[in-house]
């Protein structure tokens, strides 16, 4: 399953409910306002390692550019662009949005 | 593959409509079919034809009709939300008695039954949402 | 995933809710999507997460709000055969409730558990 | 004493907007003015008259044009968010090559100039959002 | 000050915020899905019984019964209709609406 | 609290900004009304607490998403002789960021702090 996340993980609980139920093996796709939680350094960032290590973590490239965090994405964090975005949702039978 | 689209919230307002967009034009470019992109909640605010965005921004009505026209897509707009908001159409407002209708080209208005349609016909729904 | 029936094959759609009623229209909303896709014999699930766990809570009186109350429709999706009800059991538990306080019979699921009804569907809608 | 009130999400989709008209109400029954109920961000769509709402729901619109007929409320929509949602009125729609307007009665156009007099003015100040 | 709070408290930080920022003495009225922090018994009770103790806690009454709270309300709680609303907004200098 | 001004007399206005640009509009529109407002010849002040910080940071490239880049529009703030931005220290660093990451110069506050320059105002607008 490619789960997406578009909320910042600092102001809002979508990020830790969306791994509280994401499988291990499955893809999360952080997406908009969500990309923050790719981000070196910060209050989440070890919260993001220890999931990297059962799921994969993706962000969105122009959302990541857009907040100006190209420079600041953590180790384990693969970047792609919308054409990246459509090929995780086909190479998963289904998607999860956590709004 | 066939792709349908959930687009939950209004334009400008939330990025959701922006990222719906963007997918949709790279699924496309990709060679894959939209099957049906449908717009609820807050999102049947997509299909106004009466915004009149920054000259230096987006259009992004503008943007989903000229793209539904160059690919045949099939850009629905709940009628239940739609009535709750004041988005429509001129059968809907002679219907209802009103004296304007404010739908964009190359939206329509249908059920949710096409919401559920595009769920049993498409290979994966993807919802973009607030 | 898909099953056998006589129209064809069925999917299996589930709807996840994650938000409280009345403070905004999503639940509602959601819940008029379940009902319409009731009509559609597919084999549908839906689940109650998070804050979504309030939507099915007994007691609700909205006349102060001249909004409709619009919990006792739970109770209706039975008659459309929509029975396969889950809430998160730790979402219950960390709001104090407890199914006695639910406008309707659910099946509380663990966390896991919840992963596994997830990942064995085909479409999944998210309020 | 005397309230400014600001509206910032659409009637049915956030609650925001029954919470001010609830206030609004409660504060005229106690004898206080309302100097101005201001709409921004998607607030703006509580200004359309197309909305048809559920027939055993509440009409949001209709329930602020009743109030400002009643207590001749000043109800204003922000120009600009306005423009960006595709809330106008017959001026608005002429100067931009619109075929329609939406605007429902009691409700003008105007700009966020409106909104600050209003904090300047009002004893208070009030925000409503989403 | 009165703050206003109508958020759930569970999924969001928006409480957690207004607290942070609340001068003891202020008051804070639960609005909306705010007033779910005003029960009994739940993950943030204890929390809630905490900041009685310096800011007074207020829950509108509409919204309460909505959510069918009516019931739940835990002590130091005060319930206020619409006029009380009003008259808050008039006891207090400022409002401070926390989104 | 209000001050004496030639026209009259000044409120203190304080615009309080708690979501992050570009996921959704409030940011923007919030500036906007900043704008607007620096005309009136009030006393203002604007707050960035929680993820209000974000709208302040360096290298934002927003050409993928064609939306408008409003970050340099807060370099201008000051020829609006808009002056005052204060932004929460907590908040900051709970995101890895540091007063050098910002477009403008702005005043760290502690959260204490921050409380008081709220309790000093006459009105204020949050987003």
């Amino acid at each position: 399953m490619l789960h997406t996340v578009n909320k910042s993980p600092f102001d809002n609980g979508t990020l830790e409910t969306c791994l509280k139920f994401a499988q291990r093996g499955s893809a999360v796709l952080l997406i908009e306002d969500g990309v923050y939680a790719a981000a070196r350094d910060t209050a989440v960032s070890n919260r993001m390692q220890e999931a990297a290590k059962s799921v994969s973590i993706y962000a969105l490239k122009p959302d990541v550019e857009a907040r100006g965090l190209q420079n600041r994405v953590m180790d384990g964090v693969r970047l792609v662009d919308y054409g990246g975005f459509v090929d995780l949702v086909v190479d998963h039978n289904t998607v999860q949005s956590w709004l | 593959m066939k792709f349908g689209i959930l687009v939950n919230e209004g334009p400008y307002t939330h990025e959701a409509s922006d990222t719906a967009y963007q997918f949709v034009k790279a699924a496309l470019m990709k060679g894959h079919e939209i099957y049906r992109v449908f717009f609820y909640h807050d999102g049947v605010n997509n299909g106004t034809r009466l915004t009149v965005p920054p000259q230096d921004d987006r259009n992004i009505v503008k943007r989903w009709s000229d793209l539904a026209a160059l690919h045949k897509l099939d850009l629905v707009v709940c009628v239940a939300a739609a009535q709750r908001r004041g988005l429509i159409d001129a059968s809907e407002a002679k219907r209802h008695g009103k004296d304007a209708d404010n739908i964009a080209p190359g939206f329509r208005i249908s059920g949710l039954g096409q919401l559920i349609e595009a769920g049993i016909q498409a290979d994966r729904l993807v919802v973009f949402g607030g | 995933m898909a099953k056998e029936t006589e129209g064809g094959v069925a999917k299996k759609f589930l709807y996840v809710n994650r938000k409280a009623p009345y403070g905004s229209i999503y639940a509602l909303e959601s819940l008029e999507v379940v009902l319409i896709g009731a009509a559609f014999e597919q084999d549908v699930s839906v689940a109650f997460v998070g804050d979504g766990v309030y939507q099915l809570t007994k007691g609700q009186d909205t006349k102060g709000l001249e909004m409709k109350n619009f919990s006792p429709t739970f109770r209706a999706l039975e008659d459309y055969d929509v029975t396969k009800l889950y809430v998160e059991e730790e979402a219950l538990r960390t709001r104090g409730l407890s199914e006695s306080d639910l406008v309707v019979p659910v099946e509380l699921v663990s966390a896991q558990r919840m992963t596994e009804i997830m990942e064995g569907q085909d479409v999944i809608l998210s309020f």
